[in-house]
């Protein structure tokens, strides 16, 4: 079977670069093609790899609570810019403080997120669920 | 760009000053002069520098938070708190992400969305947009020292605004603000940005007032090898002394290995001294900072009031003069004022319970310190040569050349070779050596080290290893065991 | 009466276990065979002693709280939810104080008015009222081993009814059930009671189950020296082996200062063992339990979970087999299951993050430890003599004389002579020595350790100092020390 | 002056006996007389001591959790026994587990004591109070 690309960086003006590594090392070792942007990627950024290299999801990390500023119109670019379905995953810290999780997915399933992932989620869970959501069993 | 580590003139220095002060409007607000005499005006005890020599002298371990709100009126409530509800005996303000990045427009936003939303939507407090006065009316309404934590390779104008704002301590450094903070800032130019933060503070020094200055020591906070962040320290603070800054305070990130840990504080210490002297700043004065575990922490709050206790009894066994406090919402966000309390009480029950133990002169110690110790002088002894003499050219060198290396950094200046891991006592060390220029005992005993861990986990030394250790503390442990030795 | 230390007989245990029986119509419950087949039937990973074995040999410190509640559907709720949520590796059933003092028409009281009000208004679970079934419904509910933890005088028939109930391991001795918790109760008298305990357990021994036992470490738990509490669980470990008792697991009450909480294990563990190999009973095991602080505790809970990670911590790096677990409501009451896990979990964090670290070998303990060792030969050679080589005899006799004598105890028979006080680093030393027949050398090092806080202090050596230390730990510190030198 | 007599004493089955050693120094220390029965006092007890010493006031200690139980009654035998009026003090951690003081108090006042002390309470308070309720100055 053809490897699914996906594209993952961490978004904004954020430098927690530690998740970062390690997520990418883990999907490369799942089998996935991996495009690691690293840290302080822009929208426009991850938009323009996703085109480039015809990724099948974006996987936006966002660990210093700006994340729903940062996150904030990035499906519509994703929309005018001709990726239209591709599925946009969110997670790590992506609120400021302790906050409710319900309420946050709320927020990010309104922004046009795929699915949006708490604090503290297990790679095994974003692999099996970027499985699914990609139709790879 | 050439940056040499020699004092800034007054003809360049003040050049640069009219500029720096016109990136945001409220630099307008600084005044040198009447700075002088407002910072002449705060009272000792309110002074960060004279806290921390008492202390000193006394042998205790100072408290400190971390915290920071979009709200000015918010930040003093929080800061208040803190204080009293806290225990905390030096305060922070803890400045957001997007004035770390000079983004003072989208710092502002943040403001106004605050207000909109009523809760913080910044990561810390914006300085530069609320200016001097704003940041008076702050450091005046608290009964503690305060100082300015941040992470910003280009920080002329925040210090700025700072130190004529009445803060009296001033952390961050030209490499510890760029390396761990950054992706794209070069060495030459966050050192030579953070020359006019440390000759501005000559200046204030010269003018009779002194500030502290701190150099960020825990780095990435992940899995840093002591005797890497104590280079970093001892250089930024030959750095800082020869801009003329006369009050140091040098840092370190705790690991999580008692013996290690003490080791750390106690070779940073004394060769910091060492150098400084060496080099002449023998009126220099130098403390010491621990910080709580840096890296990802646990989920749940009991298990992290756990790992920060053992940070604050770490710190007090190791006699640092502070120690900065972690929460029990560390792993979750920004924490709340109660959350940040209670971390802190939890912190000053040990610092006070412990201040009559100390483990600076067990013979464990002084082995690993020895060790730490050696390495370092590889290390430096390499920067020096490099920049035949110039530890600012010396660094830039030793960055390319990844002499000096440090683990997980975004930057792109940082080579990535290194890779630390624990040994099976939970000590880091490194298992990719990278170009640090160990020498060959070193090398081996790094070596030796890991394949006593590996022979007992019955594995071979990998990177695996690595990413078992990163996750370690989160999940309860200190080494990262496959799942047949845990 | 007249107790001696020599195995009782058939005849005479039989005799007294036919009346021991009656005291509760609970006693009928109790047939020693099927009980025999009932222990056998329980598998090999819910059996304390086994579970015990394998952490000392993988070097490891499990977790135990302290639990117990007045119905029994709740305490077994209780129960499984600090197994899962509290990660609870050993359970207890702590009991309640009427049953503790054979008060069982309050204890049933304690239970119907626990009904009607639907809070349990027994600080404990009361085992004697349940009787033999009911017991076993709660220890086969569970996962892990099940120990009883109590402070019974006489315990005859608690013991009888908890080991028919499934119950693997049990807690208390004739010295330290009676001296720290009783007023009234000769020695002769509860010798001769837990005799009988451990004469029942040494029959369930030789008929292939074998049951762990547990003399109560920490006695009163406020500022016991270590050569105290040591000598009383070497004398009830050979008071139980001489009945049988083929596992035996020691005790200490942490007092704060690392390397004396360290050395106090260490001596506990070689001692105890060279009394046991002296005296042939090379077969019993020993295994040791460390407790987390258990004098006065502070109000505020984060400050709560300090000193119970602290005292996590120290039970790690003395590498004792178990550590008994406080909660952040200790100085408040009875906890809550959630704030039970909480102090569970906390200690979890710390004996998995630590469990690479040992202190053991390190000169500084190895030195106290010997310390602990002399002071302990002192006080075991004189109570040998005075009961010309019987143990029983001359526990009496020493208690009389003064020669073991426990700090606080509330106990008529304890001389109350001995006062103790924290040196200038928080070890607990003796400020009166009583009549403990210390030598001279040892008189003089505890002497010199006072003088030297005194000195530091600024005032004389005192009682005011003993004061002082009691509420220490409490209001945040170790050393009470005058306000002056705080 | 004259010295007031207080009886003081751990009620019922608890043997918590480091506490009543240091109130009872602190106590003597204040100029009180006092009449110190220790750890495991009955009710009775308590009132035959206070008979006898011709006390001023009595000073119940409970520390292990059954308080309410064993402090139950007290007020109605010094009725009986003829001390009407005596001052009776109760503390220590008077109630099985944590809970809100106020309604603890409630219960406590309603069983006839004249004022109960919430765990952690300072000697200096004690001995404020006991002064006031004495009215000695
Ligand atoms: C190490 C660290 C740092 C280091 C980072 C070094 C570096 N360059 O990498 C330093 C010290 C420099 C740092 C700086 C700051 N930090 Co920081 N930091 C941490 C810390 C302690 C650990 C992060 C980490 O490495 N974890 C280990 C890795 C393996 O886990 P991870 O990052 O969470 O990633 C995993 C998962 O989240 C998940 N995941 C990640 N992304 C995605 C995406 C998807 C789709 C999915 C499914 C899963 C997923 O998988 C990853 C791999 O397992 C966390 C708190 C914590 N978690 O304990 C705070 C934390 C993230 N930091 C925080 C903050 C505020 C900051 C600062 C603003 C302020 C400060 N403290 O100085 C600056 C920000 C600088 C900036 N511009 O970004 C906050 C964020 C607050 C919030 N969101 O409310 C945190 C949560 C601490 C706190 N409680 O306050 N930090
Ligand atoms: C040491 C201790 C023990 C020792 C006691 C040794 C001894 N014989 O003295 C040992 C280990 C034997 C023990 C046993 C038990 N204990 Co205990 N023990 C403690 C502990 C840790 C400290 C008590 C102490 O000495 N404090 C220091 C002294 C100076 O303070 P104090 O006793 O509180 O007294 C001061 C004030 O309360 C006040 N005060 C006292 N009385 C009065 C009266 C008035 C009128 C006023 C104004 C003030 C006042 O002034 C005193 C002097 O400053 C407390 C918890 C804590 N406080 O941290 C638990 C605690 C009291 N024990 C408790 C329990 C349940 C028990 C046991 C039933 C079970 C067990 N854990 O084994 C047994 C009971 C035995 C019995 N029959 O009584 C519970 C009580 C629960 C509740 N009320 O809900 C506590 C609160 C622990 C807990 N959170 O579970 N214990």
């Amino acid at each position: 079977m053809e490897k699914k690309t996906i594209v993952t960086g961490v978004i904004g003006a954020d430098v927690h670069a530690v998740g970062n590594k390690i997520l990418a090392f883990a999907l490369d070792q799942a089998g996935f093609n991996v495009v690691n942007l690293g840290v302080m990627v822009s929208q426009e950024e991850f938009i323009a790899a996703a085109i480039e290299t015809n990724a099948d999801a974006i996987l936006v990390s966002s660990l210093y609570g700006h994340g729903e500023i940062d996150c904030n119109g990035l499906r519509e670019k994703c929309n005018e810019a001709g990726l239209k379905d591709i599925p946009l995953l969110a997670g790590g810290n992506i609120v400021v403080g302790k906050q409710e999780f319900s309420e946050v997915e709320k927020r990010f399933i309104a922004m046009g997120f795929t699915k949006v992932y708490p604090p503290g989620t297990q790679i095994e869970t974003t692999i099996a669920d970027l499985n699914e959501i990609l139709g790879i069993k | 760009m050439e940056v040499k580590n020699i004092k800034l003139s007054d003809d360049k220095f003040f050049a640069e000053r009219k500029e720096i002060l016109e990136h945001w409007p409220t630099g307008k607000g600084v005044d040198f002069n009447s700075a002088v005499e407002y910072q002449k005006s705060i009272p000792q005890e309110k002074r960060f520098g004279d806290k921390l020599q008492m202390a000193k002298k006394e042998g205790i371990t100072l408290i400190q938070p971390r915290a920071g709100v979009a709200l000015y009126d918010e930040h003093i409530k929080l800061l208040q708190y803190l204080e009293t509800e806290g225990e905390a005996d030096l305060l922070p303000t803890t400045v957001d992400s997007y004035t770390r990045l000079n983004r003072y427009t989208e710092a502002q936003t943040g403001i106004e969305k605050s207000k909109e939303s009523g809760r913080s939507m910044l990561n810390g407090f914006p300085i530069v947009n609320y200016g001097v006065d704003i940041c008076r009316t702050v450091t005046s309404a608290l009964k503690s020292p305060v100082q300015v934590r941040h992470g910003t390779p280009d920080a002329r104008l925040l210090t700025e605004i700072s130190i004529a704002g009445g803060f009296t301590s001033y952390e961050g450094g030209g490499i510890s603000y760029n390396i761990p903070y950054s992706k794209n800032h070069s060495l030459e130019k966050t050192i030579a940005h953070w020359q006019y933060a440390d000759r501005l503070i000559g200046l204030y020094e010269e003018a009779g007032v002194s500030i502290n200055r701190e150099p960020f020591g825990p780095l990435t906070g992940t899995l840093v090898a002591p005797c890497i962040s104590n280079s970093v320290a001892v250089i930024e603070s030959l750095l800082a002394a020869t801009q003329g800054v006369k009050d140091i305070t040098v840092g370190y990130g705790q690991c999580g290995n008692l013996i290690q840990d003490v080791a750390a504080i106690k070779s940073l210490t004394e060769v910091t001294r060492e150098y400084l002297d060496k080099f002449g700043f023998t009126d220099v004065k130098v403390t010491t900072v621990f910080h709580q575990w840096m890296g990802g922490f646990p989920q749940d709050e009991s298990k992290a009031f756990a790992v920060i206790s053992w940070g604050a009894a770490a710190a007090v066994l190791a006699k640092a003069t502070k120690v900065i406090v972690k929460t029990p919402h560390e792993a979750m966000g920004v924490p709340t004022k109660e959350a940040n309390a209670a971390g802190l009480r939890a912190t000053k029950q040990l610092t006070s319970m412990l201040k009559d133990q100390s483990f600076t002169n067990i013979p464990a110690v002084i082995m690993e310190s020895d060790i730490i110790k050696q390495e370092m002088k590889c290390i430096l002894d390499k920067v020096e040569e490099l920049g035949k003499g110039d530890y600012a050219l010396g660094t830039i060198a030793a960055f390319q050349a990844g002499i000096i290396d440090i683990p997980f950094a975004p930057s792109k200046f940082n080579a990535g070779k290194v890779m630390p891991a624990r040994d099976n006592t939970g000590a880091v060390r490194l298992l990719e050596v990278g170009n640090i220029p160990f020498s060959e005992d070193l090398k081996v005993f790094h070596r030796q080290k890991l394949e006593e861990r590996a022979a007992y986990e019955k594995r071979t030394v990998s990177f695996q290893m690595v990413i078992d250790d990163v996750y370690a503390i989160g999940k309860g442990f200190l080494v990262g065991r496959p799942n047949s030795t845990k």
